[in-house]
C-alpha cells in the first residue's frame, strides 16, 4: 500500500506524525524507552516543570474509576534546573521532538519557567498548563477565567519565541471563550482536555479516598467529554489543536483528528500498555491507508468541514 | 548481588493453573518464560487481568516463585481486580509487565537471615528464601497471619528454613498474637546480619525499629497503588531520607533506614 | 438485625427512603411497574414535561460510551396537558410521591407548567430542568449562567407552592454559583447532576454519530464528576441536596449521601437492570444495618462533617 | 392472535450451545424456561451480556425459535456486544429481559403469506414461520443474502415453506441481486394475504413499497438503538402517521402502511 503523509504541523513544528504523550503520563520519556524508540513518536511532552522543585500531593494520589482513573500526583517536580540537567540531556540523546508541560503558582514562576527553557535548544514547544491553582486568585485554576489564562499566555509569550502551546481546562462552561483569550494573547496551538475535577469516597472510611479529596479524571470515561471540546474549540479558533482524553487506540485518535484536533497525544492508556502510542501511530497510517487518503491532515475537521 | 532485574518487556502469558491455598487467597501459576528466567526476588509484576476498558490499570503483585518458565503468584481476592483473577481458567491469556522494581539484596558476608512476613506479606518471599538457602545462608522466618487457615507457603518456608516459626491473631497455630513479637525475640535472641520484612505497613514499621534498636540491617518491601509501574507516573511514591522515591521503580524493596514513616494511621493497615 | 430509619425530607416533602429515579430514564413508572411495585421507591421523578408537546430530536438517539452512554433525546414529550391525563393519573393509583421534571425554552413556559401542575394534587413536588436551551438568550442553556437560572426559579417560584427541587447542570466553571443563586430565589432543594456534553465521532462515516452532533454523558463514566459536585455544592447552600450521576448500586448511593446528598437517584442503570433502585433501596439499608447506623441521614455529608 | 407477550421479566439463563451457522453469524442457545414458554412470533429479547461496568447496554436480539424450555438467537459478529457474545461457552451464565415488544400478527382469514428476508432479517422469521405453518398458512419465502455462505435457517425454512427460493448479491445461490426482486415478481405472481418482512430498512422500504402497489398488507420489523427495551427512554423512536411510535413496546413490528420512511439515507443500510 501507498505510504501515508503523516507529518502534521503544530506553529513552527513540523512533528513526523500527529502521536504525542499525555503530560504526567510519561515522565521524561526515559521510562518507556525501554518499550521502544521514542524517534517513533511526533512528540514527547514532559511531566509539567515549575520553577522550583514542587513536592506533590501527600497520600494515595490515584483511584480507579469506572473507565477512568483520578489522579492527584500534584505536580510533583524537581524545577527546572534539575529538569534542564537530567532530563532534556538524557531526552537530547533522542531524535524526538520535546514539548515542556510548564506549569506555576503565578504568571511570572510560567514566565520564569518559559525564561530558562529559552536557552535550551532541546526544546521544541512549550504547553503552558494552566490548570495549576491560581495562587493570586485565591486558588481558582488560571484555566477557567479568561482574563487569568490570558495574563499567563502574555507573560509567557513575552520571553518565549518557542512554539506556545496552551493546556485548557475541560471545567468550565465555555471552554471557547478561554481558547479564544489564549489565542488572541498569541498561542501558537491549544491542547487539550486536561483532567476533569471528580472525587471518590471510600464507603469503609467515608472519607473521599485521594488525600487531597478531589483529583482529576481522565481515560476512556472522559473521551466523549474531550471529543465534544475539540470539536468545539477548533471551529472557534484558527490555530491548530492538540486533542487528547481517553485515547486508547488509533480509532480513538482518528475521532479527535475527524472533530478538528491536528495532533493527538496518549496519556492514562500507557498506564495499561507502554506501546499504546506507537500502535496509535501505526494504526493511524492503515487507518488512512485502507481509506485511501494521501495525508494525515485530511482527516483533520473532517467531521464538520463539509 | 543486585535487585534489579533485566529491562522490563510486556509479555503475553498463559494461564497454568489457579487454585485457593488459603482463606480467600489463591496461588495462580503463569507460563511466562521471558519473565520467570529473568525475574530477581523481590521484584513484581504488573498485570492485565483483563482488556476490558473499564480496567484502566494493571495490578501489581510480587512473584512469590519462578521455576523453569513459570512464575507463580499467592494473591489474596481484596478488590475487583483479584475477583476476576480468582475466575481465570487454565489456558486464559493475560499479559503481565515485568520484571519490575528493585528486590532484596543479599549484603556481602551474610551468614545469618531473619525473614518476617505478615499476611500477604509471605508472597515476595518464597524467592527470597530459595535465594538465600542457595547462598548458604541460615534462614529463620517468622510468619503472622489472622488464623492457622492463612498461613502461606509453610512448606517451602519450613523445607527451606533453619527455623520457622508461626504467630496467628486468634491462636489457631504458633504463638498467640502478632508476628511482632516474635520478630522482637528472634532479633534478640539469633543477631541476624539482615532482615527482611514485608506486611502491613504498620507492622513493617514496627519491625523495622526493631532493627535499628537491635542494630540489625532491615529491607522492607512497601506497597503503594501503581498507575505506570515503570517509574513515570508518580503515582507510588515513598518518602525517604534521600527524598520522595518511586516504589515501583526505587522500591519495592527499600532499606528500612532509608524511609520515613507515615505517623498517620495508614488506611492500608486493615489487610 | 434492627430496623433503620430510610426517611428523609427534601423541603416540605417527606420520602420513605432516598432512592429516586432519575427523569428520563424511567418514563412515568408505569414501564417499570411490571418490575416492582413502585410504592417501595422515595419517588417517581417523570421524564420532562413542557406546555406544549415537544417532538424530540431526529435519528440516532443514543450512542454507548465507555462506562456510559450519550443520549440526544431532546425532552420528547406529549406536553402538559396530556401528562395530566395520561401519566399523571396512571401514578395518582400507586402510593409513591411524584416529582415531575419542567422544561420550557424561556421562563414564561417554565411557569406555565408549573401554574397547570399546580391544581394536580399528585404532583409532589417539581423539579425545574434548566438545562434546556434558552431560546431568549441564543441557545445557552438556563443552567449555565446564574441570571437565567435565577430568572426561571423566580417566575416558577411565583407560581408554586409546590416543593421546588432545582436540577443543575454539570457543564459550569463553578457549580455552587448557581446553587447558591437558585437556593436565593427560593428553591427548596438541587439535584446535580444533569448529563455531561459530549460527543461521540463515528470513524466509518466521519459524522457525529448522533444525529444532533453532541448529547449528554450519563452512567458510571461520570460518577466521580457528580460526587465532587454534589460535596462541592451540598457544603455551600443549606437547603438539601439530591445527588445522581452513575448509581448503579446502594455502594454507590452511599458515596453521595456520604459526598453531602439527602437523597439520590438511578438514571442509567435502570436501562441494564430495570430493579436497579430497589436494590439501591435494600442495599442501602443493609450498608446502615451493618454498620449500626440507625438513621440513613447520618449518611449525609459524613465525609465532611467532621 | 395478538403480538403482545405476558409482562416482561429478567430471567437468568444459561448458556446450552453456542456456534458459527453462517460466515460472521452464530447461534446461541439458551436455557430460559420462563421466556421460552411465554414469548411470541417477532418478540426479542434484552440480552446483558456482560457484567462489567463499562457495558453499560442491553443488546437486543429477535427470538428465531423456542423450543421447551430454550430460546434460540441467530446473531451477526457486528461490535462489542456481539464479539463478547461469541465467546460465551456453554454453561455461561447471562441474563435476559423479556419478552419484549409486538410481534408479528396473523390476520383472521390469512391463508397465503409472503416471507421477506434480507440478512440477519431472517432471525425473526423462524417462529413465524412454525405458527404460520401450524395455522396451515401457505408460506412463500424469499430470503437474500450477500453469498449462499450467508444463507440462514435453510432447513427449517425449506421443510416448513410451500415454497422457499433465494437471492444472493453475488450470485452463488439462487438469484443473482437483491431480494426485492423476488418479493416484486412473488407478490404479483402469488397475490398472498399479507407480507412479513425483514432485513436492512432500505430493502424493507421497498418491499413495503411493492406491497402498497400489490394492495397487499405487510408488516415490517424495524431495528432502533435501544436502550431500555421497555418503553421508558424514547431513544428507539419511529416516525409513524399516527406519530412517533417507541420501537422496543409498540414494535419492533410495525403495519407498513403506518410508518414515515426516512428519506435521508440510512446510517444502517451497510449491514
Ligand atoms: C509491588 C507490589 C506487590 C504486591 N504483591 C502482592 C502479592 O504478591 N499478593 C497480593 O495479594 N497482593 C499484592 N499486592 C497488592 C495487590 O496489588 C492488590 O491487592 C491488588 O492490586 C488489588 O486489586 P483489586 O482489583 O482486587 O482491588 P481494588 O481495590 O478493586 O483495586 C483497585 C485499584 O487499587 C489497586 N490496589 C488495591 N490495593 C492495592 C495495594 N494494596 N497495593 C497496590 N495497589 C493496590 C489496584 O492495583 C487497582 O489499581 C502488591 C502490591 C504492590 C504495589
Ligand atoms: C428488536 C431488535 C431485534 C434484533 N434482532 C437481532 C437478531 O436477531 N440478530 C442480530 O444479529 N441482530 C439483531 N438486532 C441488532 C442487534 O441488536 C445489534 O447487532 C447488536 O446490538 C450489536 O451489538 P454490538 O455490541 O456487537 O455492536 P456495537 O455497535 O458495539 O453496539 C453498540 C450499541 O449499539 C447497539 N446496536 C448496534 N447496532 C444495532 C442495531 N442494528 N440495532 C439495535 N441496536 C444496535 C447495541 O445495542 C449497543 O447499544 C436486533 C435489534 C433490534 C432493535
Ligand atoms: C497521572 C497523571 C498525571 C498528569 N500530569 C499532568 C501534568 O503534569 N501536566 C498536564 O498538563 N497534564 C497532566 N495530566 C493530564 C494529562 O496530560 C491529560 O491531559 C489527561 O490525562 C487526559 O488524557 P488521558 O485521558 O489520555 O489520560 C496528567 C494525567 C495523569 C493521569
Ligand atoms: C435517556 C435519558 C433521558 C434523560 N432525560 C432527562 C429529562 O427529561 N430531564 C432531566 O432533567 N434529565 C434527564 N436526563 C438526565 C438524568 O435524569 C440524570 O441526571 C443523568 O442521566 C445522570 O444520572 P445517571 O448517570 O444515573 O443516568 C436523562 C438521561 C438519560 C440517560
Ligand atoms: S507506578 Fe508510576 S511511578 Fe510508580
Ligand atoms: S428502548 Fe427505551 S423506549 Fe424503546
Amino acid at each position: 500500500m501507498s505510504s501515508v503523509d503523516m507529518r502534521v504541523r503544530i506553529g513552527a513544528l513540523e512533528l513526523r506524525n500527529p502521536v504525542m504523550t499525555a503530560s504526567g503520563t510519561f515522565g521524561s520519556g526515559k521510562e518507556y524507552a525501554d518499550f521502544f524508540d521514542l524517534a517513533r513518536l511526533g512528540a514527547v511532552v514532559t511531566k509539567g516543570v515549575s520553577l522550583e522543585p514542587w513536592p506533590g500531593n501527600p497520600g494515595q494520589r490515584i483511584v480507579e474509576t469506572p473507565s477512568g482513573m483520578l489522579n492527584s500526583i500534584g505536580l510533583q517536580n524537581p524545577g527546572v534546573e534539575a529538569f534542564c540537567d537530567n532530563d532534556l540531556t538524557w531526552l537530547a540523546r533522542h531524535d524526538v521532538p520535546v514539548i515542556v508541560n510548564v506549569v506555576g503558582h503565578r504568571a511570572d514562576e510560567y514566565a520564569a519557567v518559559a525564561e530558562r527553557l529559552e536557552q535550551e535548544s532541546g526544546v521544541h514547544a512549550l504547553e503552558v498548563n494552566i490548570s495549576c491553582p491560581n495562587v493570586d486568585a485565591g486558588g481558582m485554576a488560571f484555566g477557567t477565567t479568561c482574563p487569568a489564562a490570558a495574563e499567563v499566555v502574555r507573560s509567557v509569550r513575552a520571553v518565549s519565541t518557542k512554539t506556545l502551546i496552551v493546556k485548557l481546562s475541560p471545567n468550565v462552561t465555555d471552554v471557547t471563550e478561554v481558547a479564544r483569550a489564549v489565542e488572541a494573547e498569541g498561542a501558537d496551538a491549544v491542547s487539550l482536555i486536561n483532567t476533569l475535577l471528580g472525587m471518590v469516597i471510600d464507603t469503609r472510611t467515608f472519607a473521599p479516598v485521594l488525600a487531597r479529596g478531589v483529583g482529576g479524571l481522565s481515560g476512556p470515561a472522559v473521551r466523549p467529554v474531550a471529543v465534544r471540546m475539540v470539536w468545539q474549540v477548533s471551529q472557534a479558533v484558527s490555530v491548530p489543536v492538540i486533542g487528547m482524553g481517553g485515547i486508547t487506540s488509533a480509532e480513538d485518535a482518528a475521532e479527535f483528528l475527524l472533530a478538528g484536533a491536528s495532533g493527538v497525544a496518549v496519556g492514562t492508556a500507557n498506564f495499561m500498555d507502554p506501546t499504546t502510542t506507537v500502535g496509535v501511530v501505526d494504526g493511524l497510517e492503515r487507518f488512512c491507508q485502507e481509506r485511501g487518503i494521501e495525508k494525515v491532515t485530511d482527516l483533520v475537521g473532517a467531521a464538520w468541514k463539509r | 548481588m543486585c535487585g534489579h532485574g533485566p529491562t522490563p518487556a510486556i509479555e503475553p502469558v498463559v494461564v497454568v493453573s489457579n487454585e485457593r491455598v488459603a482463606t480467600g487467597v489463591c496461588r495462580v501459576v503463569l507460563d511466562a518464560p521471558r519473565t520467570a528466567a529473568t525475574v530477581e526476588p523481590g521484584q513484581f509484576v504488573h498485570v492485565r487481568i483483563a482488556r476490558s476498558a473499564d480496567f484502566i490499570l494493571r495490578r501489581p503483585f510480587s512473584v512469590h516463585r519462578a521455576r523453569g518458565e513459570r512464575l507463580e503468584i499467592i494473591y489474596q481476592v481484596v478488590g475487583r481486580g483479584t475477583r476476576v483473577l480468582e475466575d481465570a481458567r487454565p489456558g486464559d491469556v493475560m499479559d503481565v509487565l515485568g520484571p519490575l522494581g528493585h528486590g532484596w539484596t543479599v549484603p556481602e558476608g551474610t551468614t545469618r537471615a531473619l525473614v518476617v512476613a505478615g499476611g500477604l506479606g509471605a508472597a515476595p518471599m518464597g524467592m527470597l528464601v530459595e535465594r538465600l538457602a542457595e547462598a548458604d545462608v541460615q534462614i529463620t522466618l517468622a510468619q503472622g497471619a489472622p488464623s492457622a487457615g492463612r498461613l502461606l507457603a509453610r512448606e517451602l518456608f519450613d523445607s527451606l528454613c533453619r527455623r520457622s516459626v508461626v504467630a496467628t491473631d486468634d491462636g489457631s497455630a504458633g504463638t498467640c498474637g502478632f508476628v511482632t513479637v516474635l520478630s522482637a525475640e528472634l532479633l534478640q535472641r539469633e543477631r541476624p546480619d539482615v532482615a527482611y520484612v514485608c506486611g502491613p505497613e504498620p507492622m513493617q514499621r514496627i519491625v523495622a525499629g526493631q532493627c535499628a534498636e537491635a542494630g540489625v540491617a532491615c529491607q522492607v518491601s512497601l506497597e503503594r497503588l501503581m498507575a505506570c509501574g515503570v517509574g513515570a507516573c508518580l503515582s507510588c511514591v515513598v518518602a525517604t531520607r534521600h527524598g520522595q522515591k518511586r516504589a515501583c521503580v526505587d522500591g519495592p524493596v527499600f532499606d528500612a533506614a532509608d524511609v520515613v514513616w507515615d505517623s498517620d494511621e495508614d488506611p492500608e493497615a486493615e489487610r
